[in-house]
């Protein structure tokens, strides 16, 4: 099949998304700037023009709103962020309005915005331009949460947030948009909350968050070196999240490690080991592993910063522990994280 | 239906010559009583629930708008019902005067299944889609930026629709309003703002919590015109409300509009609140005597427009409506279990 | 011992602060009216003064950025908001700027800053202003949240944090300002991370967050009616968690019921439960139960609302699944939640 | 220690009779002087940084102010070192011109451990408390609130000391920064508001996203005064500041002040970036024609107050601060690895 990288299959779904539904538009800081965004809305602005994509000003919380007007009165807003963190000025719109003015309005009134948003890493961007907050919108209900991994699932999945009639939060990992891999040419959409088992394996269940997957899939290769097989599951969406799919891969492994892009405690990984432990009890043969962020801010320096990052090397200590196998010296070879994804200079 | 009801009892009006009234000129009798039975509706809506508050059956917090009518009255009588309004935790006016259904209101406050929401909104979120109301966020300025969106959509759909945000005085402190004002003048979209000023923020009055007290001008920063307009007159709200639609359906952009006007009864509730000391009752009175609705009908009676006879009818109808609409909302379910899932995802 | 109410140890504590140090002042919508913040702010009001207990704007954001920079000068700000739902406007200040500036800083700079903001549930108030939002909070790493219960803690933990150096989230469940409660009249500080036993016992451990501390300790009684005695814990503090006092408790008990007056998906019960089951394996002898809200917003209608909230018939029936005992007739009786706290008119 | 330089040198000065400028009255030979340091240090400081970061030792995104000297120049020089300044992720030009440590703040961009943040800040979070510099936020205004809090902070303390918010234009766009004027100016804070409008944010040109191009005006809808100054002309944003800081000390509370600039390179990095297409090469050199630090240096040559040689030797030094600052930073340890979890809770 056709190889795309994600930043193209992003493009795509959302030019496709936009050539089938005319309700559909985009609009955020710099979409139609040719270096913005990556480059996954300028092909929209060339193709429709300045009317269906355009440049904003940095009024963050505003725009979320507006997008939550023009949603309610028929249209699809597609709002972009360059960094997740920028969000945060717009808590009270996604939350208080784009996730509830459907409940509240007992269904008469329907929100179908979809916010992308991109989570930064290296190159000392530090404490407020690489936080991984899907945990946030995660916890919310009325939203959806979607995190694609492969360039196939960007294209899918965006193109069902744009056809979907609630809110959805598309957050993407920037170390991905340069990845390669196949994508389906014709439009298609990807449900949401059914995970994919991207990797089978017998011994252990990794389920991997984002690019975490990616981390997942370099530490499986490393353990099936030595002879340990371990299943990688990308949830694909956080919310609704496809736990059926965790549950019965773990129940056939009985470990299950959780690696997420976020921070440890009162992230993503607490949910899916909670809903786990309850659905496997008895069944799983080792305690729950979870490789997240320590409780810190992201540190500038990038000697820190690649002390602050989990990577392969970890996840294959935490399957280790699982198995209660010695670590053994294959996992000092590994980097402590996937560093040469964004080698900068900015 | 209620507006239905206003138009024909206009027709009805007496063919006697009447005094002129410099006022209305340009304004039609049928609008004229239309702005009363509006108010009027607007009033004996509010003071029906502070009466039958103590029931307690109606179990939400309720912000009332008597002495408050003229700003939701005027502004949405110069709109189509195509048009557009979002609104605030003081909403009840702002739905009546954009053409909600009673029944469907007062269920809502009862939380029945009947109610404009099914039960799920409360008085804070009074929602009728079907005559252009999309509902109130009871996060102050929260509902600001929704109108720039439906006005967008309205401009990207190449109607000429309007959308109107009505928002309180302390709205103003919020910046997403001051970034919804910069984006619809940046736009050109039209929208109107409405700052009902009614000088206070639950107990804090306004020169606490701005430098100045003119809102209006608070829109000179952004490029958009800013005007202020005697909230208590109903026809200097329509007056500036129907140039700014204008304004707006033409493709000049938005405008904001302060209406400076005052609450009579507490912050939140069914009790007029002059002993907890923000305000003094001189104040009060000031404004009372000042209320809009009956200084409407005076000047309608004076300029034989609206002989009692006949007021006395509308209001007959009024009551009729919601009498009806109190029965209706009593008498309808709660909403079943299953429901609390439902309008999520 | 001296009984107050919770609303008058946050009034105690505040003067006491603010007697003891001179750089605490208070400031937020409505603080210095009578009826604001039920109370608790209006006795600091008449004994320091306009110009250390202050009204503002309803500018939020702001206020929290002129905490974080007054804070950063040397004053403790102490700001309160009657809604935790308006927090939401404030998450750039509080996540980007103040749990973040002393280490971007490295360390040259701290915030003692403590953020009051009351949970609301009741009287028909709906979506937008009875969120339970203290997941968001306790992901943050520079951020300690509170959540205290007892009039006791209330004092305890607000002095605490107005003699911290570093930002505190306190947030008050609305119920629990009309409870008593023996409190010391000297200040005292009870410690961040170190939870209680609020009620000691030996067949299952509940763990239960603000008011839902109360509705555990309702389902204790019935337990205990029926021979089951529950040790009802109160980790007082999120963020720290006292991981090891839970599971110090369950390792005991072996029984686990997490309950929270928050969503359960992405929760606090999650992480609690994450913890519990990492550590606590093999130790455990039936699966961890959780209480929360379900997924979907707060309804309006008070028909809907009684069936929104878990209470201690939920605790209860929680419980007895832990054990595996059949749920029998004496919870039948119980209120689905304890809905008189609230009686309104508004 | 620069700031000591400056002034020895400034002693140093001819004797001989010089050509009156005008525009320098009032102001004193050696201030004169340390403005075209103050600028000629930024200057270098940024270039080094362009020139050394193909390097890829200073692993951080660097936004260099090249072009734009003047506004931090000019404005921290009317500062004493206990008042203080917040800014953005262009904040170099600030933490030099408060008076920031070289040294600890090439430490900073090489992630080291010597670093003004102890390595954990980077590029975007120069902080230098001992002068006055509370830091900077990479969030578009997330700052601006911060410099209200410091003011109120000395306005409880009863300092007279005053607090600045450098912004850009883009900040224009955020409500918390309307917020905050608006709070400063209820309160009567010591606040200057310094935004350096220079035209773009990133790549977008203003007018794709204000409805107008003075942005003093937008103080106009908070009650308090707005002034536009040449950022390009440090005298005039001098004088603006001295004159807003004087009236925030007296108490009579903030000004916004719209500082008109431009930067030269782009947006983020080392380079220019004219085959962007963002803007032309012909904007670029109308600007660059006009840049500020020569223009001073011209001046003061004209005026007899900075003659050849003298500049050459000041110029001089300023290169031996860098060279040093810059060995000192290549020979700093990193941090080590337990400093990722200090400084947290
Ligand atoms: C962001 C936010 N802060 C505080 C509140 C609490 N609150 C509800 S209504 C109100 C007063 C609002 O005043 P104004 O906007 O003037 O409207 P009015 O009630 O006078 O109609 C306040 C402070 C809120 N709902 N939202
Ligand atoms: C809230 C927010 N939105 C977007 C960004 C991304 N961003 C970083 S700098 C910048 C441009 C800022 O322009 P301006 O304020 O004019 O400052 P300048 O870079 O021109 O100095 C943008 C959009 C950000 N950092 N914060
Ligand atoms: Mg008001
Ligand atoms: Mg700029």
């Amino acid at each position: 099949m056709r190889q795309l990288k994600y930043r193209e299959a992003i493009d795509e779904a959302t030019r496709q998304a936009m050539a089938k539904d005319e309700r559909v538009f985009v609009m955020g800081v710099g979409v139609d700037d040719p270096k913005g965004i990556f480059g996954t809305t300028r092909g929209a602005f060339e193709q429709f023009g300045g009317s269906r994509v355009f440049d904003t000003p940095l009024s963050e919380a505003a725009l979320t709103g507006m997008g939550v007007g023009a949603a309610m009165r028929g249209f699809h807003p597609l709002l972009v962020h360059a960094r997740n963190d920028f969000l945060l000025l717009t808590m009270d719109q996604i939350v208080n309005n784009a996730a509830k003015w459907r409940y509240m309005s007992g269904g008469k009134l329907k929100v179908p915005l979809t916010i992308r948003a991109i989570i930064g890493r290296g190159w000392g961007q530090a404490a407020q331009h690489s936080q991984s907050l899907q945990a946030m919108f995660a916890h919310v209900p009325g939203l959806a949460v979607i995190m694609p991994t492969s360039p196939a699932d960007a294209k899918g999945l965006l193109m069902t947030a744009l056809s979907s009639d609630s809110p959805v939060i598309c957050l993407e990992h920037r170390w991905l948009y340069d990845k390669s891999g196949p994508v389906p040419e014709d439009p298609y959409y990807t449900p949401l909350g059914v995970g994919a088992v991207v990797r089978p394996g017998r011994d252990v269940t990794i389920v991997a968050v984002s690019h975490m997957v990616l981390e997942a899939l370099q530490a499986a290769e490393t353990l099936a070196a030595e002879g340990i097989e371990a299943e990688v599951i990308d949830p694909r969406t956080l919310r609704p999240l496809d736990s059926a799919l965790i549950c019965r891969s773990a129940a056939r492994t009985g470990r299950l490690v959780i690696a997420d892009t976020g921070w440890r405690s009162y992230g993503v990984s607490a949910e899916i080991a909670a809903r786990a432990a309850e659905e496997l009890w008895g069944v799983l043969k080792a305690p729950i592993r979870r490789v997240a962020l320590p409780d810190v801010p992201t540190p500038g320096s990038s000697a820190l910063e690649s002390a602050y990052y989990p990577g392969p090397r970890e996840i294959v200590a935490a399957v280790k522990q699982c198995l209660e196998a010695p670590a053994t010296s294959t996992t000092d070879g590994l980097a402590p994280s996937n560093r040469k994804e964004f080698e900068g200079p900015f | 239906m209620s507006r239905a009801t206003t138009k024909r009892s206009a027709r009805r009006r007496p063919a006697a010559p009447r005094k002129r009234d410099a006022g209305f000129r340009g304004l039609g009798p049928a609008l004229l009583v239309d702005l009363y039975v509006t108010m009027r509706r607007i009033r004996r809506v509010e003071e029906t629930i502070a009466a039958l508050y103590p029931e307690q059956e109606i179990r939400c917090p309720t912000h009332l708008s008597i002495g408050q009518e003229a700003g939701a009255s005027g502004v949405c009588l110069a709109l189509r019902t195509t048009d557009t309004a979002v609104s605030t935790h003081r909403c009840h006016a702002h739905y009546i005067a954009k053409g909600g259904d009673l029944r469907s209101m007062f269920a809502e406050l009862y939380g029945r299944v009947t109610g404009c929401c099914g039960g799920k909104g409360g008085s804070m979120h009074l929602t009728a889609p079907e005559v252009g109301m999309l509902g109130a966020s009871a996060i102050v300025a929260g509902s600001v930026p929704l109108a720039v969106g439906t006005a967008l959509a309205a401009k990207m759909a190449s109607t000429d629709e309007v959308a109107v945000a009505f928002f309180g005085d302390a709205a103003m402190e919020q910046g997403v309003t001051h970034e919804s004002l910069a984006l619809a003048a940046l736009r050109r979209l039209p929208v109107l703002f409405v700052c009902e000023n009614n000088l206070y923020a639950t107990n804090t009055p306004l020169r606490i919590r701005q430098a100045g007290s003119d809102l209006a001008q608070r829109a000179a920063g952004h490029w958009l015109p800013g005007i202020t307009v005697d909230g208590n007159d109903v026809i200097a709200v329509y007056r500036a409300a129907k140039a700014a639609v204008d304004r707006a359906r033409r493709g000049d952009g938005p405008t904001l509009i302060e209406v400076k006007t005052y609450r009579f009864r507490e912050h939140v509730g069914p009790n007029y609140d002059i002993e907890l000391g923000y305000r003094t009752q001189a104040e009060l009175d000031r404004w009372m005597a000042r209320e809009p609705m009956g200084a409407l009908a005076r000047r309608l009676e004076r300029a034989r427009m609206l002989e009692p006879a006949r007021r006395a009818a509308l209001d007959a109808q009024v009551e009729a409506e919601i009498t009806d609409a109190v029965a209706f909302a009593k008498s309808s379910p709660f909403p079943e279990q299953a429901a609390l899932y439902a309008d999520v995802e």
